[in-house]
């Protein structure tokens, strides 16, 4: 049934190579299907595997189905979803965004580090084609070579981790005992090789090129796939290498949330400084998955959820306004539905009070006290301070200053869906049950190594 | 009605307003008056000691109480708002954004009530960043200036919250709890100084930030000054009031004098009170001085601001039972004056679009009643009896007095003494003196924009001659804190307030006045009666001259025979070259926008090449680090 | 119903000591400078004469200034102690704060109505006056503060019964000095007439007064003269009784006027930085010995 | 002459006794005033003291002569200044021009513009004859026959007539203004 | 050996993408990356005098480290199909490059801002 997810995707893409007028409603399909799929397993609460071809794990290729990877692929699949109800950002790309969806729910899925390898090269390749949307080659063609340069190291982390293991099972190699050396170079190459697609500092140098070059890049990319990058990086340091590498993304990510905040605080362009911002809230995320234990991580993919949410709103509506004006100061004034979406999501983006920015910002800094971590609070409060500073000039200029005579269209279905998801973030404010319940069930999955390893050595289910 | 269910309602309702002054904002801010209005009486029945539950977070109660403290700072507050509201209503056809401004200043309301009310440190960080958010989209509907302004005041309230946050945790982590009267409890017992200390510092800094106190006062200059006219009295009667009472509760809610008994500075009082009070009485002197200074008068009276904060700062810092009424009653004092001069300056802008004193002159002709408001404001702001605003410094100097505290008394009459000098400049410049030709057509503001600054006037003037129906609740403060609670400073049944140091009674310095008046205006009556010289002479009649003395000489354009440009230049030109912490925080801001720069120009611009060098390096520097 | 009639003898005793005075005080600069000057009485004539022309009024503003400079200052004489507690019309409020700041009253009427004429000269007169206050005031209330810090009293009247014994000035002579030295500036006297500045600026604030404007200025000069020399000679010259405190009244006004009648006048700015150097210097010096406990 | 009241009377003989005084100085006769002030005559013993503006002063000391010019500042002077208010014409200029008396712009005589109360004779008059002058204006104040201010109200169409006709309209627009 | 060679390979990659000016170059340094990559995997699998692990009938009479790892020749021809896609849709993207920027050298390029 879970196979369903990579399997209908990729299916549909081949189906609309040959006839690409369906591509859309094909896509839309995908979409529906794989939502379908996933609420008619909703959370499994144990982990459940789907070998490929009948060879048990350890050997074979397994998916790997359990709390983190569902709430995980639903998150990725509901933004898909998303994104398929507006046919004018999916334009041209249907098939691209169908083999990402396929590439971003195998990687999240799987249970083989070397699958998870392949599928990250083909969501790197179909993101990179994503990204060249609106003439945007250039910083493609350097997505590229950095995604190429991540895969390769990635590649060999996984050759590594296979030659000091003689698995590539992600439950037999935590299973197994590896020299102190080996584990320093696999989880060095896999911090390195993630880096990329969770963009960590410095290997982040593509995100503002290809976020800021076309609307429907950032869309998708900082909300779907950086959470699969994302949950990858909880399953292998969390699960697979029991926090092994930790202190390494722990300083990385430091770095990361300052550098983005700093960066994003002096960018003109109004996607490219949001996609630095979501350069340091991956910083956040990542140093707090580095904190290893279930709780962090629950938080830690809280927060990344309810940055998702306010990140697709937020592209959404820039990416709007950058390719229809000019000018952009005042423009919500003729937007003013646009507007207040906005306003609202980069409100929870600081963690304004009211919105779900709040709920996770304040428990993952409670959390970090009650960890006796006094040097990563600080740097978040910081770092939210100069998110204060740009994400306020930004609401001022695009609200208050003098508008220009442009006119563009109201985007109904845009307008509707950045609504109705701002809402959502009030809703989560008053009630975080709604994201936090899900992620703390994903924390405890990936954190829970014991009951992984025995979920996928010793029950077998399903099949194919 | 629940607290919680008023403040949740009152958000809601905000909403609600919206969308009815998108309709007519006519109505939407009679509306708003109205509640203000309910929401005084409703404040005024509440009895102390109320609680409320406004829900969980992370598994702490968020409850709101009612204490002596949330009465008072609520009454001034709201005193303030409903003013505004009222002026509003007329004054907001001038404005752009009516609808959005009933709706923020509502919300506003609500965060600032939700601050009084929190019983613990989430609570009113919540509503604290509701007020600030809304406030904070209310400042960039001014002029061109104030989009700036907004980021400003965003930018350094922000700095002050977070650290603030960081020490509510801070205390949590230590103690478990974030209730406020249970931290106070753990804190004196706990023998860690400097945890303590931190803990104290931090919170604090978000009053620091929030009233305007050294480090973080120069958003106040340019948000102040720049915000909507009216809006910047709320912003300088009201919010700025909010960092008053955070100051008041990490000052005197934790008793500082028992927690931090072991590190006292001098003459008993605590090192990190004494700090606070070096911080407040450096805003006093770049308040003071750079007030002096100001052609804005909107920018003048925003570095008052500033120096009145320091006053509240000094006197609550002192945590003497006399330095504390003084502090918390300067607080009231200086809302209500702040208020009233800065609803008299938008009446100002509103006729006659600028706000810069050298443009202006002579206005007391043309609008006598908006003048009065702003008269007796600055009475009470440059703290001379028979205005409210002289029973809190006299307090306050009883306080440092008696302390021996020479040089912060130093700076405390400095500031009061340039208060004269400072209050008179818009004075001077504004109201009394020439009338520019330009502003010959000028009408006085309509009763609805002058009754609110009449009614402020007159409260002030009647809490100057009868200090104690606000004396008392001050009292109680000073009882809930345990701060000398047997000691009694208004003593209403004889009409006197008792410092350490003699009594004074108000109503016998007001009865004085009015003889001291009588008899002037008896010996005015008694001898020839004035020939009138009318200084509109050139208004009215095409070609007549100016008929004061001019040294012989014929003036026509009456602007050129008004002194209002570098009214104080033998003294400014003391401290021309001085020192702006403005620049260096200008300079820090810079520091980040290169920061940026750098980091953009080396990592995120170059090509795959520079990318390459970085993967390798950090693979480099990582196997290195770790092997 | 006494207080107020002790409060009206303050008045009149004000007025008429204050106002031969000012003719003695003319006198003796005339003597200085070798010259006859005027009758001791000169100044009932000027003031008299001024009430009885008929002057221009420049507004509202103007006439309501002189009655509140007038009113303001007619208060703060009544408060004032004369040299004893009889001689005290109300005990319970003459505290120093209390004087000090209702003094203010009449500064600022002044200043209102003055500008309120509308004439430049005015206004850079009050401009200067202001000024001149920050210069003064500084370095008194310092010595002052110390003085009710040693006292452990603000009120006027009880400081005078302390001074049984001895002067304050013998037991903080540094202090005495300073405030004489800020009493000067206070009284405007001649190193600091800088606000009235007749050559430079037409007389400053006054330039525009005519006629009973001018007499009830004056008049109220007259007070704010006796506040201010009462204020010193309560605090610093205090203990004895009524007669003794004219005594002490009289000689400090007569030392005022010799010091101000061969001195020039400073300039704005330079006024300040002499305030702000030697005097603000020594009164906290003062201020320390009295924290200290070094007083004689 | 009408009848003064008793406290006119009071009024006079005070105005008599302190005299604040407005020098208009455009001639030479100036110098002479330093020596009347200072110790050599001390004019202060009689209460006579030089005041700055002319709202507060008493008496008009015009030294020297004027012009069209200048005639229309002291006129103006003079109207600013508080009833009662006299008039001294210093020097002989002010009587008929004297040296100047035939230039084209010289004003000959001060009395068809503004009432004068007391005339000085002589180029240079000496201070002696400043200060009889003065007591002499003095006793005619005493005696309220002083009566200028009066004149000049009751006369001032005549006047202003004489001034119109020899300077133009008084209130005149020149080129520094508008 | 081998490692010794692939290591040379992924210098002679490195040094390619940060020096060349050329994107295309950079392209070819990335796939030189990509080889030795590839090489070291096939060498991870070699066991030395390692037989080829196909099932004969002597088997058994092989001791189980023997074998040479089969495994890693068949990660190598997915990563190989991986690395040529990743070549194919670089090369495709540097057309465009050139039509957009007229050039592919990065010191020609025009209209690349920011």
């Amino acid at each position: 049934m879970i196979s369903l997810l990579i399997a209908i995707p990729l299916l549909l893409a081949f189906v609309s190579v040959m006839w690409k007028r369906l591509a859309k409603p094909l896509f839309f399909l995908a979409a529906v299907t794989n939502m379908t799929v996933l609420l008619a397993s909703w959370f499994p609460n144990s982990v459940e595997i789907h070998v490929m071809g009948s060879w048990k794990p350890p050997f074979g290729i397994n998916l790997v189905f359990d709390n983190a990877s569902f709430y995980a692929a639903l998150v990725v699949n509901f933004f898909f979803f998303l994104v398929s109800l507006m046919p004018n950002l999916v334009e041209s790309y249907g098939v691209s965004l169908m083999l990402l969806m396929a590439a971003a729910n195998g990687f999240v899925l799987t249970g083989d580090l070397f699958n998870s390898f392949v599928f990250m090269e083909i969501m790197t390749i179909t993101a990179v084609t994503v990204a060249s949307r609106r003439e945007n080659f250039y910083n493609a063609f350097k997505y590229l070579i950095l995604g190429g340069i991540a895969g390769s190291i990635y590649l060999l982390a996984t050759i590594f981790a296979y030659t000091a293991t003689g698995s590539l099972n992600m439950a037999h190699v935590s299973m197994a005992t590896i020299s102190a050396s080996s584990l320093v170079a696999i989880t060095t190459l896999y911090a390195i090789g993630l880096g990329v697609e969770a963009k960590l500092f410095p290997l982040n140098g593509w995100v503002s090129g290809v976020y800021g070059g076309n609307d429907l890049a950032p869309v998708i990319l900082g909300t779907s796939v950086s959470f699969a990058a994302l949950y990858m990086v909880g399953r292998l340091f969390g699960t697979v290498f029991h926090g092994s590498g930790a202190g390494v993304l722990y300083t990385l990510a430091l770095i990361t949330i300052i550098i983005g905040e700093v960066a994003a605080l002096r960018q003109q362009n109004l996607l490219k400084a949001f996609a630095y911002s979501s350069v340091a809230q991956a910083g956040v995320v990542v140093a707090m998955i580095s904190k290893g234990t279930s709780r962090a991580m629950g938080l830690a993919y809280f927060h990344l959820t309810n940055d998702a949410v306010a990140k697709f709103v937020i592209f959404l509506v820039a990416g709007f306004l950058v390719y229809n004006y000019k000018n952009l100061n005042g423009v919500f004034k003729k937007h003013k539905v646009l507007g207040a979406s906005f306003s609202m999501a980069t409100f929870s983006l600081v963690g304004f009070p009211l919105f779900a920015g709040f709920q996770s910002k304040l428990r993952i800094i409670m959390e970090l006290f009650s960890m006796k971590d006094y040097l990563f609070p600080a740097v978040m409060l910081l770092a939210t301070l100069i998110e204060v500073g740009y994400v306020v000039r930004w609401n001022v200029k695009l609200w208050f200053e003098e508008e220009t005579d442009e006119k563009a269209d109201n985007p109904i279905v845009a307008g509707t869906l950045a609504l109705i998801l701002s809402l959502l973030l009030v809703a989560v404010f008053i009630k975080p049950e709604i994201f936090l319940g899900g992620a703390m069930k994903m924390g405890n999955a990936l954190a829970d190594t014991k009951d992984y390893i025995h979920g996928v050595l010793s029950v077998v289910k399903g099949g194919m | 009605m629940a607290l919680s269910t008023l403040l949740i309602s009152l958000l809601v309702t905000s909403v609600v307003i919206y969308f009815i002054s998108k309709v007519s904002w006519r109505a939407g801010a009679i509306l708003n008056f109205l509640i203000g209005v309910f929401l005084i009486s409703y404040v005024f029945a509440l009895h102390i000691g109320v609680t409320s539950n406004l829900g969980t977070l992370f598994g702490q109660k968020l409850q709101l109480t009612w204490t002596h403290a949330s009465y008072y700072f609520s009454a001034v507050s709201l005193l303030v708002i409903v003013s505004v509201m009222l002026f509003a209503i007329k004054w907001l056809d001038s404005q752009k954004y009516p609808a959005a401004f009933n709706m923020f200043i509502l919300m506003m309301t609500a965060g600032s009530l939700g601050v009084f009310m929190a019983a613990d440190l989430i609570t009113l960080y919540i509503f604290w960043e509701i007020a600030v958010l809304s406030s904070m989209l209310i400042v960039p509907m001014g002029k061109k200036e104030s989009r700036k302004a907004a980021v400003i005041y965003a930018v350094m309230s922000a700095s002050g919250t977070y650290m603030y946050l960081y020490g509510a945790f801070l205390a949590f982590q230590r103690y478990g709890t974030l209730n406020i009267s249970e931290i106070a409890r753990h804190m004196v017992s706990d023998p860690s100084t400097g945890i303590k200390a931190a803990i104290f510092l931090l919170l604090a800094s978000a009053g620091i930030a929030k009233s305007g106190i050294f480090p973080l006062h120069t958003w106040l200059r340019i948000a102040h000054g720049n915000a909507p006219d009216a809006f910047s009295a709320v912003l300088s009667g009201q919010l700025v009031k909010l960092g008053s009472y955070v100051l008041m509760i990490t000052v005197a809610a934790i008793p500082s004098l028992r927690v931090f008994g072991n590190i006292p500075f001098y003459s008993g009082i605590p090192a990190t009170n004494y700090f606070l009070i070096a911080l407040g009485a450096t805003s006093i002197i770049i308040g003071t001085l750079m007030a002096i200074k100001q052609d804005d008068m909107k920018m003048l009276i925003a570095f008052s601001s500033v120096a009145n904060g320091g006053y509240i700062l000094i006197g609550i810092g002192t945590m003497d039972p006399m330095g504390f009424e003084g502090g918390v009653l300067h607080v009231f004092n200086h809302a209500i004056a702040a208020a009233v001069i800065f609803m008299a300056f938008a009446s100002v802008v509103y006729r006659t679009h600028t706000k810069k004193i050298s443009e202006l002159g002579g206005l007391i002709h043309k609008m006598p009643i908006t003048f009065l408001a702003y008269l007796f404001a600055i009475i009470s702001l440059a703290g001379i009896p028979p205005m409210s605003g002289f029973i809190s410094k006299w307090m306050i100097y009883q306080a440092l007095v008696r302390k021996g505290m020479f040089i912060t008394a130093f700076i405390a009459f400095f500031g009061s003494i340039g208060s004269f000098l400072y209050v008179f400049r818009p004075l001077a410049g504004v109201f009394l003196g020439q009338l520019p030709k330009k502003y010959k057509d000028v009408k006085e503001v309509p009763p609805v924009m002058w009754i609110p600054m009449m009614t402020l006037v007159v409260i002030s003037l009647v809490i100057g001659i009868w200090p104690f129906p606000v004396l008392q609740p001050i009292e109680g403060m000073r009882m809930d804190y345990g701060i000398a609670p047997t000691m009694r400073i208004a003593d209403s049944s004889h009409w006197l307030i008792k410092g350490f140091s003699g009594s004074w009674n108000p109503v016998l310095v007001f009865n004085l006045f009015i003889i001291g008046f009588v008899i002037a205006y008896i010996l005015y009556t008694m001898f020839p009666r004035p020939k009138k010289v009318d200084l509109l002479a050139p208004h009215k009649e095409e070609g007549a001259p100016i008929n004061i003395y001019t040294g012989g000489e014929y003036i026509y354009t009456p602007e050129l025979y008004h002194y209002n440009t570098k009214f104080y230049a033998g003294f400014e030109r003391m401290y021309e070259k001085h020192p702006s912490w403005e620049k260096v925080l200008e300079m820090l801001a810079k520091f980040f926008h290169d920061l940026g720069e750098w980091v953009h120009g080396w990592f995120f611009r170059p090509s795959p090449s520079a990318y390459t060098f970085w993967v390798s390096l950090t693979i480099l520097i990582v196997f290195w680090v770790r092997w | 119903m006494v207080a107020a009639y002790k409060a009206l003898f303050n008045l009149v005793v004000a007025f008429f000591l204050v106002l031969s005075l000012e003719g003695i005080g003319r006198k003796i600069t005339a003597r200085i400078q070798r010259r006859i000057g005027p009758p001791w009485y000169q100044n009932f004539i000027d003031l008299f004469k001024a009430l009885s022309k008929h002057p221009f009024s420049n507004g509202w503003i103007f006439d309501f200034g002189v009655l509140m400079a007038l009113g303001g200052t007619m208060a703060t004489a009544m408060v004032i102690p004369m040299g004893s507690a009889f001689w005290t019309p109300f005990p319970n409020s003459d505290n120093f704060f209390v004087i000090m700041y209702l003094f203010a009253v009449g500064a600022l009427g002044m200043a209102m109505g003055m500008v309120g004429s509308g004439n430049p000269w005015s206004s850079i007169g009050v401009s200067r006056a202001l000024t001149q206050m920050l210069g003064y005031e500084l370095p008194y209330l310092i010595v002052i503060s110390s003085t009710i810090f040693h006292y452990k009293t603000a009120s006027i009247h009880k400081l005078i019964e302390m001074q049984r014994g001895g002067w304050n000035l013998l037991v903080m002579p540094l202090g005495g000095i300073i405030a004489f030295v800020s009493l000067m500036g206070m009284l405007g006297k001649k190193p600091f007439d800088i606000a009235t500045a007749p050559a430079e600026i037409a007389s400053g604030p006054m330039t525009e007064l005519s006629g009973k404007y001018m007499g009830l200025l004056h008049i109220m000069h007259v007070f704010a003269i006796f506040v201010e020399i009462s204020l010193f000679v309560d605090i610093f010259l205090g203990g004895g009784n009524f007669g003794w405190y004219l005594v002490k009244f009289i000689v400090v006004w007569v030392l005022a006027v010799m010091i101000s009648s061969v001195l020039p006048r400073f300039r704005i700015e330079q006024m300040i930085k002499f305030y702000w150097g030697v005097p603000l210097g020594l009164a906290f010096l003062n201020a320390l010995f009295v924290l200290l406990g070094w007083t004689l | 002459m009408k009848e003064r009241t008793i406290w006119e009377q009071i009024a006079d003989s005070f105005r008599s006794r302190s005299i604040w005084m407005l020098h208009y100085c455009t001639g030479c006769g100036a110098m002479e005033l330093p020596p009347t002030m200072t110790a050599r005559f001390d004019m202060e013993r009689f209460g006579i003291a030089p005041m700055a503006t002319p709202r507060q002063a008493d008496i008009l000391l015009i030294t020297g002569y004027l012009n069209t010019k200048t005639l229309r500042r002291v006129i103006y002077t003079y109207e600013q200044m508080a009833d009662p208010k006299y008039v001294i014409g210093f020097g002989s200029c002010t009587i008929n021009g004297g040296i100047y008396f035939d230039s084209y712009s010289t004003i000959n005589r001060l009395d068809y513009y503004i009432p004068v109360d007391v005339y000085i004779a002589g180029c240079m008059p000496r201070p002696e004859a400043i200060l009889e002058a003065f007591n002499y204006l003095m006793e005619k104040i005493r005696k309220g026959e002083a009566d200028g201010w009066k004149r000049y109200r009751e006369n001032y169409d005549w006047y202003k007539q004489n001034q119109i006709r020899s300077l133009g309209e008084v209130y005149v627009h020149d080129e520094f203004h508008e | 050996m081998v490692y010794i060679i692939s290591i040379i390979l992924v210098g002679i990659g490195v040094y390619g993408l940060m020096t060349q000016k050329n994107l295309f170059k950079h392209l070819i340094s990335l796939s030189i990356i990509d080889t030795a990559v590839n090489i070291f995997i096939v060498a991870t699998g070699y066991v030395n005098g390692g037989k080829a692990p196909i099932y004969t009938k002597n088997f058994p009479s092989f001791a189980i480290g023997r074998f040479v790892d089969p495994l890693p020749q068949a990660l190598v021809l997915t990563a190989i199909v991986i690395g040529v896609g990743t070549l194919a849709v670089g090369a495709s993207l540097l057309v465009r490059v050139k039509e957009k920027h007229s050039s592919i050298d990065v010191e020609n390029m025009k209209g690349v801002g920011e």
